[in-house]
Parts: structure tokens; C-alpha cells; sequence
């Protein structure tokens, strides 16, 4: 029996699981905290009633727009302890966000709020009207509604930003690189274990760290999507 | 020993297969154990000026560790540790073939170059492409890689022709057999020093003393040996 | 639009008028839901709505029933769970098991709303509505895609839940019948005015027409013994009457002519061209 | 659902029956846009579906103009943009113009679908279906959200359109005036079945009546010594007519009668509910 | 008067716009192409037949999940001209996709699929049927259906996408440092450009690249919004 030489080098590299393992709690650790935050910003983007939305609708894209690398640069700066405001965390939170993994998840949370709320902005913006009213008049409050009426009933465009996220995060690394430093166990994710790999030439190690990951959020994904359409099977009247 | 006990060498990506060597000679010599991180010395340097926790750093050149020193990130000037060759690379063209003119022909569709603004080697690769009057003729065919190892990727993959890279890189055990070199002649480019610095440590700090083992072994005649063996001079 | 009512408590005014004249706009303005530029709205010792002095009691708190147009059922929960939404704490949880009972729907409880048809979502917007127990209900043609059966079954509902608990009830329709069987008052609106309001009867009945004419025009006669057949264009379709056979002569073809029902008697005149 | 049914050409057929029955499923079937397990679809010498010999003609090539219940305008479009989405090439512009006139639309021709009221959106749904000149017209509850003045001049519409152009109509109606008033045959459906299908004097009356029959429901009754004298809503008005006082316990508010002109003598006949 | 340092160091540096052009050229090119490609993409998704459509959907996502210089260094291999693909482009087209604009092109129209693809597909996920119904017993046709009625009626989602699509390959870097290679004129986008200038320690011209390329789109961005926001104003009936 011959082995392709790829497979055979897949199977001779002795794998790290520890990045694997830090990248998918980032990625869930991100994602779910982004969910909190991107929800009350979509949903004051779509219903409120202050003036200026538009400005804040373009600044919340911002991040996409700078290379990842240069946004971890300016984030380090601004993390950094002899900054203000790495000094301010660290003297109330006694966190020193710089090469932790706070830091990353605060990094990745900026990094990736367009993702979460665009799609979800875009989302509340198409349920008809009705829908609010309706709860209001039946007593609820706009809390009750958000939560009961109108997050279930943009569910795709939800799944849509979680996805986004969640993937985004898994496959992020510049600002990673930056401003985690690469430190084995607490910020050496694999997107930048692989990174180094590739750097080092060391191909075949690259290759499998790539595999898994691309296995694992294959899998998640399949997962999610088959989830959704079955939920969400465009309407067929019998 | 604890992870936090562990000297943390920052290390320039072009200069981390020779260290995985040194790492583990030093590592038997003095029981004590290295985490080697990896990035651009650019990156490194601009950690290292925010607090990263490295002990020591070990540079592709002697621009960033000096940027360090004069920032005050050390209370010792870097010095070199090793100097650098320059090589012309090619996947596909035999070492018979292989020599700087051939860059200027029309077999040679592109050539690689490390970004000669973050990279000595790049730097020195102009140099030399300059002094042998081929500059003009070759500068439209020039595509820059933004490492010594994506250079090497964009040589090896044979999405250029012909490229310079490090002899370290060529001579590393992932890259041999990969394709024909010829080394540059030396007097073609200023030398490609590379230093290395060891970061401010506080008086009480535990890794201080192992930090300044490690820097010293950087320049043992083992390490040397080391050094030399990867194309070092 | 300029409109100023008042309206006994407990009673049932009826909102009519054509297309476009305002009725959703006024419920929305009653429940809450739009803001008009000036106005007031008072229900009992309330004050919902005064524009002049800054008091606008948001939809939530006016205690109202509201059906929409578009019913409005949430989709992502099923029947049961709709009106399930709707109950307060401390609420009659029994309420919603008669109710979807009362509504033909429990059967239809676990289903989702696209999963039913016209009718039975307007079923569930008026059972969804009511399990808030209102004091104001608020509809807009709830019983407008519903067979007459089921018109008849949930005005009876209607009627007796208001006699278990009275309560104010104003309704849009467009529906007559309706306004007969379930209104106190009736009150007409064209081009967002209330033109007129009254009891069905006032409102209605002074310009009620006389017995019943229709217009025709003869198109074919044919003569099979006795009995006289005409094939005749009324109101708008080709009919075929037998009519008394001295009239053979007068209802030549194009011939117009009425038919008018009187008391007990039906008569046919021809019409001079 | 089992259904078999035909339809003679050019004939308007009510569809009518609970809430749930499967009216709208039917319609749906008929135009293509649900497929049934197994069964055929025929109009004129075309076959549409046959589930056996695997033929399924795409509703676009149908031919057809369907209302729907929830009218699916085209929130990007005006009005005017609506109706001239359903124009095809080599048409008749200017019936786009003529429809909004009649719909009492040309004011509106610039809204957008959400700018408008129910029944102005109806209105909408209506003129839309008709600028393609369809062969086959599918209505669900067309004029439900309107009021009885626009429902008679749009019935209206309809009758004077088919005179110029024959076409056949499946109509799907709560309102007893409006199959009395335009179909040529009504169709029951209960449980996903046609239970009755006739005309409505043999559906609704049990009797092969020829002539015209003019549908009116008691909205009060009064006794004046010898005369009894009802207000009914007949044919879209309020009407005042004195019966025989034989039929007081019959003729209650809400009972559904009709008028029958016959040979020379008018009969009232009351409806079962 | 005297003038803070970091605004008089952004003064004095020259910049050169070449990046920056380069950079809004190739940001356009793609996010247009890629719509063009996205949604019929998005279509089938929603309205397709095929069972395999889970699969599918996860497999767009990928390229969200591998670091960008990564999936560079793949598509380096593949558009080599020692690799068949590579090969098979240069003998048909006379293109060499490697080091070439075209390729930047393919490449960040490949990264950023899922960014156009996942927003648009919700959108037209959450569109009732009875629109398309309609628009075929008016007769017409699947393709004049999606032109004229679902795209339209989508909007919000659409432009999502697009904005994303656009800022995200504004910032993109990693692939287009990788298969670029830094071509100035050529390759050589503002994202590398201020990529390089961090490297070299030069925060001066990376702060005023960085805030060029931050001020362009931001205005882009705004004006989007904005006219979205007049288009698309939530229902309030009068
Ligand atoms: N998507 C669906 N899934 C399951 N059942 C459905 C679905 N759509 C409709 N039904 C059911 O099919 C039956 C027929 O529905 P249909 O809409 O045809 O009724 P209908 O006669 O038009 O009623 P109405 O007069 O209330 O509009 C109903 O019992 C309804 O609940
Ligand atoms: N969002 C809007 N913008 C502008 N005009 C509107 C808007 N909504 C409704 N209108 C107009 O306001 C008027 C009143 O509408 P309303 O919905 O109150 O009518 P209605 O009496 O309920 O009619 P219907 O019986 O047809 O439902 C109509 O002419 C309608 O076109
Ligand atoms: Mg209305
Ligand atoms: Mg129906």
C-alpha cells in the first residue's frame, strides 16, 4: 500500500492542541459577548431616534478598513500600561491587557463588531412594523419585545452574524499577533500557530493545523446550517 | 519549571531555524527552558517598546535592536551575534545556469526579494543587483516578499523564477534539496550583521539570571558552531 | 384629520366609512400607535393623549386590545404560545383554553401562523387580543375573511364576554350586518372626519330606500306556450325571467325596464327611452 | 384533499366554505403555485397539471391573474409601477390608466404599497391582477377589506370588463351578496372537499330556480297594525320593504333571505344558516 | 501657535496615493464582481432544490476561518505556474495570476465570499413568498422575478454585504501581501503600504495612511448609510 506524501507528512507531524483549543474559546468566548453588545447597538441603529445614526452606522464598520496587523498596532498602543487607558484597566481591573487573553477578547470584539452588527441591523430593519406594535399593545415592554418578538423573528440574520463572527475570529490573526505576542497557551491561537508554520517553512505542520481547524469549523458549520434550514424552511403551504 | 519561569526570547523569523539548535544545546547545557516566540523584528521591536515579556531578543539585523537600546528597552548595547549570506535561488534553473546576470534575460520573468525596507537581506540583495549595474534592467521584474520565508515560499513554489534569499534559509533542513543556489559574492553588499539584545530585567526578577545565561551562550563558541553550520559567518 | 367623540363606557361603536378615509389611522391614534400632530384622547378618568400639555401614555399602559389589519401574529410561536404571550401575571390562564376553544383553534394550537389559513389567523389576532381581558378593544375588520358561521360564533363570543365583564369596544367594518347585530353607536368617517355618528338606526335608517328597484335591459324574447322567457341584462349579468305573457309586445329586444319589489308583489315597468 | 370538479367557460364560480377548508389551497393549486400529490388540471384544451403523465405547467405560463389574500404587492414599486410590472409587451397601456381610474386609484398611482390603507391596497391587488387581460381570474376574498359602495363599483368593474372580453373567474367569497350578485355557480368546500356545487338558487335554496335572485339580509323588523315592514341590506343599500305578516317569526334581524323574481310574482325565501 | 507633534508629523510626510488608488480600484472591482457572483449564489441557497445545501453553506465560509496569509500561501500554489492551475490560466489567458492585479482580484473575491454571500442569502431568506408567487402569475419570468422584485426588496441586506464586502477588502492584507508581492503600482495596496511602515518602525507615514485610507471610507461609508437610511426610513404610518 503506498500513502500520498502529504497524507503521510498530515500524519507524521505531531500536532499542538493547545492553539486549537485557545482559538475555539476565543471564537466562542468573542462571539457570545459580541452578541450582547451588537443587539442593543442594532437594535438603537434601527429604532432610535437620534439624529446622527448614520455616523455611528460608518464607525462601527471602521474596523474592517485598516489591515488587522495595524489595528493590533494601535490597540497595543492603546493597551499598553504607559497609555492612559492600559493604565486606567490596570489600576481598576488590576487586568493588564497586553499579552493576555483579556486582551484578545477585547481586541476581537472590536475587531469584529461590524460582523456582528450589520447582518443584525439588517435584520431587525426588514420585520414589519406590525410586529412591535403588536407586542406593545398586548402590554409588553420593548425589552419583552426585543427578547421575544423581534430577536426570534430575525433568527437568519442572526445566525448570519454569529457565523460571521464566529468564523472571523477562528481565522483572525494580525491583530492577534500584535497585540497577544504569541505566547504559548495564552495568546498563541492556531491561526497564528499556523502563521508560524508557514514562516518557518515547516509545510507539513501548517498543513495539518490548517486541516483541523478547517475540519472542525467545517463541521460547526455544517451543524449550524443544517439546524437553520430545518428551522427555517422557506414557508410551503401544504 | 512554571511557565512563568521560562525565558521568553523574542526571535526574528528569519533567524528561528538556527535557534530550535541553539535552543535545545542550551537547554542541555544549562537544564533551563527556552520559549522561543516568533514574529517580524519590526513586530518584536514594537512589542517589546509596549512591555512584552521577553527576555531577550534576538534581531534579523542591528536597526531594531538599536531602536530598542535607545528607547532605553536595555541597559547593554546589542552586538552581533552572527552575519548573514546572501544567496541567489532558483527551483528550476540548474546551478550551471544560475548567476546574477541571468536575471536580466528573458528567462527570468520575475525575481523575489525580501522587502528591502524591513529586510537586510533585501536591502542587501539591491546592493548587490546595483553594484553589478543590473538594478535598471531587472527593477520591473522585482517582487517583494514581506519576510526572508515568504520570499522563500514565492522561490520554492516556482511562482518566480530566480529570487536572494538567506543561506540559513537554504541550508535549513526544510528547505534543502529544494531547487539550486549560488552564494553572492560578499564584497557586493555591505555586511548582513545580525544582534541580538538583552532586555531590561528588574533586580528581583527571577528569569534575570537565566536570561543573561541564555545571552551569554548566544555568543559561546558552541553557538558559533551552531551559527556556522546554518551559513552563518 | 379632525375628529372629536366621545363615547359611552362599555358600549360598541362601530367605525365605518370608505377606503382610505382614515379608520386605521384613528385606531392607531386611539391605541397609541401613531402620534396626531394635536388632540387629546381621555378614556374614562385617563388622560391618555393631550398634545397641548406633553401627555402621551405609550401603547403599553392604555390597557387596550388591539386587532390589526394584518393580524400581526408573531410568527416564531405557535397559536397556543401567541396567546400565551399576551397573558399578565396573575392572569385567568384558563381564559386562553376557552377562548382557542371558542375560536374553533384548539385543534390548531401547536401550529405556526403561516401554517393557517386566512380566517384562522384572524381568529387568533381577535382570541390573542381578548386574553389580556381589555378595557378598550380595539379592531380593525376582524371578521371580514371569516365564513358567516364563524362570524355569527365569535360575535356571540364577543357578546357574552361582554356581558361576563363589560368593556369598550370599537370596531372597523365594513359589514352592515355587523353594525346591526353588535353596534351601539355607528360612526361614519370620510377623509378623516366623522361625518356622522349615532345609534345604527339614526345614522342609517332616514335614508333608507323604498322597497327595491333593478334595472334591465330585455336582450332576447321567446315565447314556449303559455309562459313568456326573456333573456335580459341585469345588474351587470344575463338572466333569464318568465314574465306574464301580456307584456310580449312591450319587452321587445333593448326594451329597458325595472323590476321592483314592493309588498309582496313584484312588478316590472317598462322604462321610455 | 380530493377535488373534481369542471367549470363551463367564461363563468364566474364562487368558492366559498369554512374558514380552514382549503379554499385558498385550491386556488393555489389551480394557478400552479401548490402542487397537489397526484391529480389533473385542464383549461380549455390545455393541460396545466397531470401528476400521472408528469406534466406541471409553471404558473407563469398559465395565463392567469390571482389576488392574493395577503395581496403581495411589491413594496419597491408605486402603484403605478405595480400595475405596469404585470404589463407584457405589445399591451394595452392605457388600461393601466383606465384600472387606476376605476379603482379609484390615479390619485394614489405615486404610493408606495405601504403608504396605503387595506382596502386601498386591495384596490391595488385588484387592478394588478386584471392589466394582464387573464384567462382564468383567481380571487381570494378580493373586496373583504372594502367598503359597499367600492365593492359594487369593483364588482362592477369586473362584470363590464368581462363583457368586453370574456374570461372565467374563480372567486373565493364570505359574502353571500357577492355570490348571489356575480356567480354563475357557487362552490361549498369543507374539509378539503366540494360538498355542493351549483348554481346559488340550487345550493343555497335546494331548488333548480330560474330568474333573478336578489340576496338581503333583515337588519330590523317592525309591525305597523296590519303591515309588517323590515329594513334589509339588499344589494348594497338599505332598503325598506313590506312583507307578509306571515312571515314575522321567520324574518328576525340577521336572517339571510332573498328575493325571487319569477313569473310575475316575487317570492321571498329564507336562508338556512 | 504651536502645533500637537502627531499632527505635524502627519504634515510633513509625503504620502504617495498610489496605494491608496490602488487600494479603491481593487476594493470596487471586487465587491461588484462579487455581488454579480454572490447572488445568484445566495439564490440558490434560499430557493434551490439540491440537498446538499448545509454543505455548501459551510464550505463558503471556509475561507473566513484559514489566517489570510495563509490562504495566500495556498493560492500562491495554485496560481504558480508550476501548478496545473496556474499553468492552465497563463496558456489560456496569458495570465499570470500571481503577482498581477487580476489576481489580487480573484483572490480577495475568494476571501471575501462569505461576506457577500451569508448577508444577502438571510435577506432574501426572510422575504415572504408571496412576492415571488406573485410576480409569477404576472407571468414572469425567475430571472425578471429576482431582478425586479426580491433583489429590490432585499436592499438592506444587500448593502450590508456589499459594505462589508468593501471594507473587508479595503483592510484585507494578508492574501495580497502573499500573491501581490508588493509591486508598487501593481500590488502594492494602502493596506500593505501602511503594513510596511509599521514594520519599519515609521509610524508617522503609517498614522497618515491609516488616516487617509480611515477618512476616504468613512465617508463612503457615511454617505451609504445615510442614503439608506432616507431610502429605507422604518414604516411609520402617517
Ligand atoms: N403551511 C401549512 N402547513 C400546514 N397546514 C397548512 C399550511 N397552510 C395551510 N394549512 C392548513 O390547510 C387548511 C386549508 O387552508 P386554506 O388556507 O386553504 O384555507 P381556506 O379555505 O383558504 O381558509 P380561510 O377562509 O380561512 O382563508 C387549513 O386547515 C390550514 O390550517
Ligand atoms: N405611511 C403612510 N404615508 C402616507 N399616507 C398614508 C400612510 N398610511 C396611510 N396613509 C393614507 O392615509 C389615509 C388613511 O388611511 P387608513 O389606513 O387610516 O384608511 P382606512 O380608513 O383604514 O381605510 P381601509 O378601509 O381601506 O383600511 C389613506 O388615504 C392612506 O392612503
Ligand atoms: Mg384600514
Ligand atoms: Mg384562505
Amino acid at each position: 500500500m503506498t500513502i500520498h506524501p502529504f497524507i503521510h507528512s498530515l500524519i507524521q507531524t505531531k500536532l499542538d492542541f493547545q492553539p486549537l483549543l485557545l482559538t475555539f474559546k476565543l471564537a466562542s468566548i468573542t462571539s457570545i459577548l459580541l452578541l450582547v453588545i451588537a443587539l442593543p447597538i442594532a437594535y438603537w441603529l434601527v429604532f432610535g431616534k437620534f439624529k446622527g445614526r448614520g455616523v455611528v452606522e460608518a464607525l462601527i464598520g471602521m474596523p474592517l478598513v485598516l489591515p488587522p496587523s495595524v489595528i493590533g498596532f494601535y490597540l497595543l498602543l492603546a493597551f499598553s500600561p504607559s497609555h492612559w487607558f492600559g493604565a486606567l484597566i490596570e489600576d481598576w481591573l488590576g487586568l493588564r491587557l497586553v499579552f493576555s487573553f483579556q486582551g484578545l477578547v477585547i481586541a476581537s470584539i472590536l475587531y469584529s463588531l461590524p460582523f456582528m452588527v450589520y447582518p443584525i441591523r439588517a435584520g431587525l430593519q426588514s420585520l414589519p412594523a406590525s410586529l412591535r406594535e403588536a407586542s406593545y399593545t398586548l402590554g409588553k415592554s420593548e425589552w419583552q419585545t426585543v427578547v421575544k418578538v423581534l430577536i426570534p423573528n430575525c433568527k437568519p440574520a442572526i445566525l448570519t452574524a454569529f457565523v460571521l463572527t464566529f468564523a472571523h475570529t477562528v481565522g483572525e490573526f494580525g491583530v492577534v499577533l500584535m497585540i497577544g505576542g504569541n505566547i504559548p497557551g495564552v495568546t498563541k491561537v492556531a491561526s497564528v500557530a499556523i502563521y508560524n508554520e508557514v514562516e518557518a517553512l515547516n509545510y507539513p505542520a501548517a498543513n495539518a493545523y490548517a486541516l483541523v481547524l478547517f475540519a472542525i469549523t467545517f463541521i460547526i458549520l455544517l451543524l449550524v446550517y443544517s439546524i437553520n434550514n430545518r428551522l427555517l424552511r422557506v414557508r410551503q403551504p401544504a | 519549571s512554571k511557565p512563568s519561569e521560562k525565558i521568553v526570547v523574542a526571535t526574528a523569523a528569519n533567524v528561528q531555524y538556527v535557534m530550535k539548535e541553539i535552543q535545545q544545546e542550551f537547554e542541555k547545557e544549562s537544564g533551563k527552558k527556552i520559549e522561543i516566540v516568533v514574529a517580524s523584528s519590526g513586530k518584536l521591536t514594537t512589542q517589546i517598546r509596549e512591555g512584552a515579556p521577553f527576555d531577550v531578543f534576538v534581531s534579523a539585523d542591528t536597526k531594531y535592536p538599536e531602536e530598542i537600546f535607545k528607547n532605553g528597552g536595555s541597559d547593554l548595547k546589542p552586538e552581533v551575534y552572527a552575519t548573514g549570506a546572501l544567496v541567489l535561488w532558483s527551483k528550476d534553473i540548474p546551478e550551471t545556469d544560475l548567476n546574477p546576470q541571468i536575471l536580466a534575460t528573458g528567462q527570468v520573468k520575475k525575481i523575489a526579494v525580501p522587502n528591502p525596507k524591513t529586510a537586510p537581506y533585501g536591502e542587501a540583495a539591491v546592493q548587490a543587483l546595483n553594484a553589478l549595474k543590473l538594478y535598471e534592467q531587472t527593477e520591473k521584474k522585482l517582487v517583494y516578499g514581506e519576510s526572508i520565508a515568504q520570499t522563500a515560499q514565492y522561490i520554492t513554489t516556482g511562482s518566480v523564477e530566480a529570487g536572494f534569499n538567506a543561506l540559513s534559509i537554504v541550508l535549513s533542513p526544510e528547505m534543502k534539496g529544494k531547487g539550486h543556489y549560488i552564494l553572492v559574492d560578499s564584497s557586493l553588499y555591505k555586511p548582513i550583521q545580525q544582534a541580538a539584545i538583552l532586555l531590561k530585567h528588574s533586580e528581583t526578577s527571577p528569569k534575570k539570571e537565566s536570561s543573561e545565561a541564555f545571552y551569554k551562550f548566544l555568543y559561546s563558541p558552541k553557538a558559533k558552531a551552531i551559527f556556522k553550520r546554518y551559513g552563518y559567518k | 384629520m379632525e375628529i372629536d367623540f366621545s363615547l359611552p363606557g362599555n358600549s360598541i361603536l362601530a367605525l365605518t366609512g370608505p377606503s382610505g378615509a382614515g379608520k386605521t389611522t384613528l385606531l392607531r391614534q386611539i391605541a397609541g400607535l401613531a402620534i396626531p400632530g394635536s388632540g387629546r384622547v381621555t378614556f374614562g378618568q385617563n388622560q391618555w393623549l393631550d398634545t397641548a400639555n406633553g401627555i402621551h401614555l405609550p401603547a403599553q399602559q392604555r390597557h387596550i386590545g388591539f386587532i390589526f389589519q394584518d393580524y400581526a401574529l408573531f410568527p416564531n410561536m405557535t397559536v397556543m404560545q401567541n396567546l400565551e404571550f399576551a397573558l399578565t401575571r396573575n392572569r385567568n390562564t384558563e381564559l386562553v383554553g376557552h377562548l382557542l376553544e371558542t375560536a374553533g383553534l384548539t385543534q390548531l394550537a401547536d401550529r405556526k401562523p403561516h401554517q393557517l389559513s386566512g380566517g384562522q389567523q384572524q381568529r387568533v389576532a381577535l382570541a390573542r387580543a381578548l386574553v389580556r381581558e381589555p378595557e378598550l378593544l380595539l379592531m380593525d375588520e376582524p371578521f371580514a375573511a371569516l365564513d358567516p358561521d364563524m362570524q355569527l360564533q365569535l360575535q356571540d363570543l364577543l357578546l357574552k364576554l361582554r356581558r361576563e365583564r363589560p368593556f369598550t369596544v370599537i370596531l372597523v367594518t365594513h359589514d352592515m350586518g355587523e353594525i346591526f347585530r353588535l353596534a351601539d353607536q355607528v360612526a361614519i368617517m370620510e377623509n378623516g372626519r366623522l361625518t356622522r355618528i349615532g345609534t345604527p338606526g339614526e345614522v342609517y335608517l332616514n335614508d333608507k330606500i323604498e322597497g327595491l328597484l333593478v334595472y334591465g335591459e330585455v336582450l332576447t324574447l321567446e315565447r314556449n306556450n303559455e309562459t313568456l322567457t326573456i333573456h335580459a341584462w341585469i345588474d351587470g349579468k344575463i338572466r333569464q325571467l318568465d314574465i306574464p305573457s301580456h307584456l310580449e309586445t312591450q319587452m321587445q329586444p333593448g326594451t329597458r325596464f325595472t323590476l321592483h319589489f314592493g309588498a309582496g308583489n313584484s312588478e316590472i315597468r317598462v322604462l321610455k327611452t
